[in-house]
């Protein structure tokens, strides 16, 4: 990655009257890890960068602005927002594109083509972790680990994160700017996780899913990090009526899971968001990525690609498949 | 609310019920009175204080005491329609019943206000609070130098406890005033907004306490106002509101700053609130 | 009293009947379950997921069941004795400081009840976690406070130290596996938990921030720490000092129940009036808030701050939202 | 599974076709199982994923919902949307473990009564082949 480059074209970027800040990434506060930068100027960009470490989805920063009611006189901001986005979140910013949750004009996409991220905790596990700020880079083929003095060469399939193993579009698919070269694209892995679970029976999946949800503790940390998870008025906040009930218990988790899961369905770009940031290590991912393909395979539609496409759940075919139709 | 569990609730049947104002946020009033006669005698309130209301298998929610301890053994409240406690407190009627449980909260401090004078600035459902102390200063009225009352609304439909200011009109230890948003026909008394009318009557600072309570952007008005009439902060007193869920100071999200609205409130001086930005928020 | 660890399973077995709880590994991560009959119990972890307050402060509980068109209300029987073993000792701490709140005025009958059949063994840490910042909160990785007895891990025994009759009563019951503790011991637990101590790395430097943090009310700093936030409630959720709840009514047929759980102040709707005016409209109030209330409101009201340095947010914000870096930025700020 | 165990299925019917078959298997008299609660819609489309799901937690076995035939819907497309949703809802269903004879759904027109029939027989069967749900069912209140 041309740090310079990424540099420059921000400068340029965040220096436009018409652009309000630009989404990227900076170093974090601890060990390897890298936190999301509001860029407001051109002397700000020099903390930005981009690593092996930015494996969360920016995307989701565009539908988290809050609307309070504006003073009398007062106008809105309309100007631009500018995103570092790899591929996953330019897909995340495409999906939002068709579903009208953003516009056009109003997001400039930096392109960030992604050679694979990797999983902090399989790191940590694997490498240990530490207070002193390190830092991971690519090195090609593999990644580096750059702690005290010391370069530690560490194997890519090690601490790949699962999402990437499963990538099949690390290029933006949109972009206004590009940073580099577009990386060339790797064959993604067999989804040996959705794969093991289809296997069992569905009374062993029940099973299964019984000791996740259970242990779901309803942070909506899935659901707020979601790029897609953007709707104002939530199900999950009514009241009246009470769809599904606050209380935590298995039953209402698994509702919960159920309608994130299949709110999501034709719409979930897998950048892999809700399991990675699960406090109770739920896979998320193996739903939605089930969800996903049922929908590719069956449906024959891929979300996140074509700004032009009709939403997949407000659309239809004459011929969708009814074998299930009794 | 037993002894050892505040959380549970006493039963009260409800004596009477009428509707204040129409229109889709109508507010009712509720007169009730406490099934156990035990509770009936112990209970004893301050004008100001609140009360969780509720009806089993909706909610509660944190309304505040509409009467004057000197009214009776019996409690009013005064419930705007607005989300799903409210919605269903609204259904019931004559004979059903409410669960109570409080009373909560601190209170006017009627009591250290002995020997002044009162003036009460409300506006639309903000009376009910400021309804405990002129219910309460009239039945004490020797204790106290005068009784000012200033009440608005949106329009003459909207002015809650009617039936009331006519009576007070009537008397000369006090004095009534009443205004509306916007002329209509058939009102005699003055258009403008509240915190105008507080300017145009001009009462003296002197020996003069004022309360106020109403919609945010009011009470803003207000205090600017009362300040120019030359009010100093701990002269104004008024009341703030937040969502609730026990009443009890544990549930956690009626914080203002560092001031739980439940217990350190809901009553607060103006001297110590002016400290707290996350009041006016 | 030492406890040699070739004892260790049976001083398990013999408390295996009494209800004990004890941290397992839960998907990836460790958390307080009922240890059952002949199950191991290792104390090899650094701490669980989740904090053990909801031993004492259920995630969901009943607070009264009814049948609709009844006054009659059941309370639930909290009279279940439970002993909690390898409780870590800041997690312990927030015990006793969430119980000030929950005896402020009005005793919260269920924490109270809860807590009071609640014997917590804690185990001191040898190898804190790397964003742990005990010691500048008031407590330290070998604190009693809120326990019962304390475990001290001496290589091949633990020493114990009961801190309550509860905790006696527990050494009084195990006498027959413990031998007595000599000064060696005592000489090797102070070393070790001088070192543990400074294994720590993280600090924060809180004198003056009680004080000043409600006159950054209005500062750049609250946009700046809480831009990057998601408003998910993993901080608080995970956070063994807090307390939010929120109270809902169930409704089966006619049955029905008022429950409480656990909320948070990172959500929108937590302070949203239903006129749809919200005290804290955005993540920024929110942010300032927790802050605030930990750092500020608490100590004013209850004497003592409301955190206690496990850094379990810090490890699991999804963003990488770090309240030692925030505290760092107020002290700036208030300098 | 005790002897005399009788599945209880929640059916959301379409207002102008199913609705009508159904009626008309009644005034026809054809006989058909009695175990099936009916709930009418507007149009099959207009089934929330959450009502099928809320069904099964509050005490359903099994949950049916039946539109009009592809092409006949009242609103022109409803049924093409349910189709695709409801489809996926019970991929998904199915994943997570619950039990994918427990939801069914149909095409009945207003003069297929007795197609009625014979759907209300499949989804009867096959509820009472799966059993009692027992899966994310809101379970007694326990202390």
């Amino acid at each position: 990655m041309d740090l310079e480059q990424l540099r420059k074209t921000a400068a340029e970027v965040v220096a436009r009257d018409d652009v309000k800040y630009l989404i990227g990434w900076k170093k974090g506060s601890y060990g390897s890890r890298v936190a999301p930068a509001f860029v407001e100027d051109a002397a700000s960009v020099i903390e930005l960068i981009f690593s092996p470490s930015c494996t969360a989805n920016l995307a989701t920063y565009l539908t988290l602005v809050e609307k309070t009611p504006l003073p009398r006189g007062q106008e809105t901001d309309k100007r631009k927002v500018a995103l570092m986005a790899k591929g996953c979140d330019s897909r995340a910013v495409v999906q939002l594109l068709v579903e009208k949750g953003i516009h056009r004009e109003d997001v400039i996409v930096i392109g960030c083509p992604c050679p694979g991220m990797i999983d902090q905790s399989l790191l940590a596990g694997k490498y240990g972790d530490t207070e002193e700020r390190s830092e991971v880079r690519w090195n090609g083929k593999d990644f580096t680990l750059v702690r005290g003095g010391d370069e530690i060469e560490i194997p890519r399939n090690d601490v790949l994160a699962e999402k990437c193993r499963l990538c099949r579009h690390p290029n933006p698919v949109i972009s206004d700017y590009l940073i580099g070269e577009a990386v060339k694209e790797w064959d993604p892995a067999e989804d040996s996780g959705v794969g093991e679970l289809e296997a069992k029976d569905v009374d062993g999946r029940g099973d299964y899913w019984e000791g996740q949800f259970s242990r779901c503790v309803r942070c909506y940390s899935c659901r707020n990090v979601c790029p897609l998870c953007y709707c104002q008025d939530c199900i999950l906040d009514r009241l009246n009526p009470t769809w599904i009930n606050r209380a935590v218990n298995f039953s209402e988790n698994t509702a919960f899971n159920i309608s994130r899961a299949f709110h999501l369905a034709g719409r979930c770009i897998e950048c892999g968001e809700c399991e990675r940031v699960c406090p109770a290590n739920i896979p998320l991912g193996k739903i939605n990525r089930k969800m996903a393909r049922e929908v590719r395979e069956k449906y024959g539609f891929e979300p996140g690609l074509d700004p032009d496409a009709e939403p997949f759940q407000a659309s239809f075919k004459p011929d969708d498949p009814e074998d299930f139709i009794l | 609310m037993t002894a050892d569990n505040p959380y549970i609730p006493y039963f009260a049947t409800i004596e009477d019920s009428w509707f204040e104002t129409g229109g889709d946020r109508c507010i009712k009033t509720f007169k009730v009175v406490f099934d156990d006669p035990a509770v009936r005698d112990s209970w004893n309130h301050k004008p100001g204080q609140c009360a969780m209301i509720g009806v089993l298998g909706e909610g509660e929610s944190m309304i505040s005491i509409s009467c004057s301890p000197t009214e009776g053994k019996f409690l009013r409240f005064s419930v705007m329609k607005m989300g799903k406690v409210t919605q269903a407190l609204h259904k019931l009627e004559a004979g059903d019943k409410m669960t109570v449980r409080g009373p909560y909260g601190n209170s006017f401090p009627v009591d250290d206000w002995q020997g002044k004078k009162i003036l009460t600035i409300g506006g639309g459902i903000g009376q009910a609070p400021l309804r405990p102390i002129v219910e309460f200063v009239k039945s004490n009225r020797e204790k106290y130098a005068g009784l000012t009352m200033i009440y608005g609304a949106r329009s003459a439909g909207d002015l809650c406890f009617k039936g009331e200011f006519d009576q007070m009109s009537k008397r000369d230890d006090l004095s009534c005033h009443l205004t509306i948003d916007i002329e209509e026909e058939g009102w005699d008394h003055n258009v403008g907004f509240v915190p105008q009318m507080l300017l145009d009557l001009n009462p003296s600072p002197e020996n003069t306490i004022a309360v106020t309570c109403g919609p945010p952007i009011m009470i803003r008005f207000v205090l600017e106002n009362l300040k120019k009439l030359g009010f100093s902060d701990e002269q104004v007193y008024t009341t703030l509101e937040n969502r609730m869920k026990c009443g009890i100071g544990k549930c956690g999200r009626c914080n203002a700053g560092c001031m739980y609205v439940c217990k350190d409130g809901p009553v607060f001086s103006y001297s110590v609130l002016k400290d707290i930005p996350e009041a006016f928020a | 009293m030492l406890l040699n660890k070739e004892k260790w399973p049976e001083f398990v077995e013999k408390l295996i009947g009494k209800n004990l709880w004890a941290p397992k590994l839960e998907g990836e991560a460790m958390r307080f379950a009922l240890v059952a009959e002949g199950e191991e119990v290792s104390l090899e972890y650094g701490n669980t997921r989740v904090p053990p307050k909801g031993t004492a402060f259920p995630q969901t509980e009943t607070m009264y069941r009814f049948q609709l068109g009844n006054t009659d209300m059941q309370e639930p029987k909290l009279e279940e004795e439970r002993i909690l073993l390898g409780v870590r000792p800041c997690d312990a701490r927030a015990m006793a400081i969430i119980e000030k709140l929950f005896r402020w005025d009005y005793d919260d009958p269920y924490f109270l009840k809860r807590r009071e059949m609640l014997t917590l063994v804690g185990l001191a840490c040898n190898d804190p976690g790397l964003n742990c910042f005990c010691p500048s909160v008031g407590g330290a990785p070998d604190s009693a406070e809120g326990l019962d007895l304390l475990m001290y891990d001496l290589g091949d025994s633990f020493l114990m130290e009961s801190v309550t009759t509860k905790g006696e009563a527990l050494l009084a019951e195990t006498k027959e596996l413990l031998t007595d503790s000599d000064a060696d011991a005592v000489k090797t637990k102070e070393k070790l938990f001088a070192d543990a101590g400074a294994k720590i790395k993280r600090t924060v430097d809180h004198i003056g921030i009680p004080e000043g943090l409600p006159g950054l009310w209005e500062d750049p700093l609250w946009r700046r720490v809480s831009a990057s936030c998601i408003g998910c409630a993993t901080c608080t959720y995970l956070c063994p000092t807090c307390h939010c709840f929120d109270i809902q009514d169930e409704v089966e047929g006619f049955e029905a129940r008022r429950c409480r759980m656990w909320d948070s102040c990172m959500f929108e709707e937590y302070t949203l009036h239903t006129s749809g005016h919200n005290t804290r409209p955005t993540r920024r109030e929110r942010t300032r808030n927790r802050i605030n209330h930990k750092y500020s409101y608490y100590v004013d009201k209850f004497d003592v701050i409301a955190c206690v340095g496990c850094g379990r947010c810090i490890n699991l914000c999804p963003v990488n939202i770090d309240i030692v870096e925030i505290l760092r930025q107020v002290k700036e700020e208030l300098q | 599974m005790s002897e005399n165990y009788e599945p209880n299925i929640v059916a959301f019917l379409c207002n102008w076709c199913s609705y009508a078959g159904a009626d008309l298997a009644g005034t026809s008299r054809v006989q058909y199982p009695a175990n099936i609660q009916v709930i009418r819609v507007m149009c099959s489309g207009r089934v929330n994923p959450l009502y099928v799901m809320n069904a099964l937690q509050q005490g359903a076995d099994g949950v049916l919902v039946s539109g009009c035939h592809p092409g006949d819907c009242h609103y022109m497309e409803g049924n093409f949307y349910a189709r695709r949703r409801l489809g996926m809802l019970k991929d998904l269903m199915e994943f997570v473990g619950v039990d994918p004879r427990r939801f069914h759904m149909s095409w009945v027109s207003a003069s297929e009564g007795n197609k009625w029939k014979e759907v209300v027989e499949k989804t009867v069967e096959d509820a009472r082949e799966a059993g009692p749900f027992e899966g994310f069912r809101r379970r007694q209140i326990d202390w």
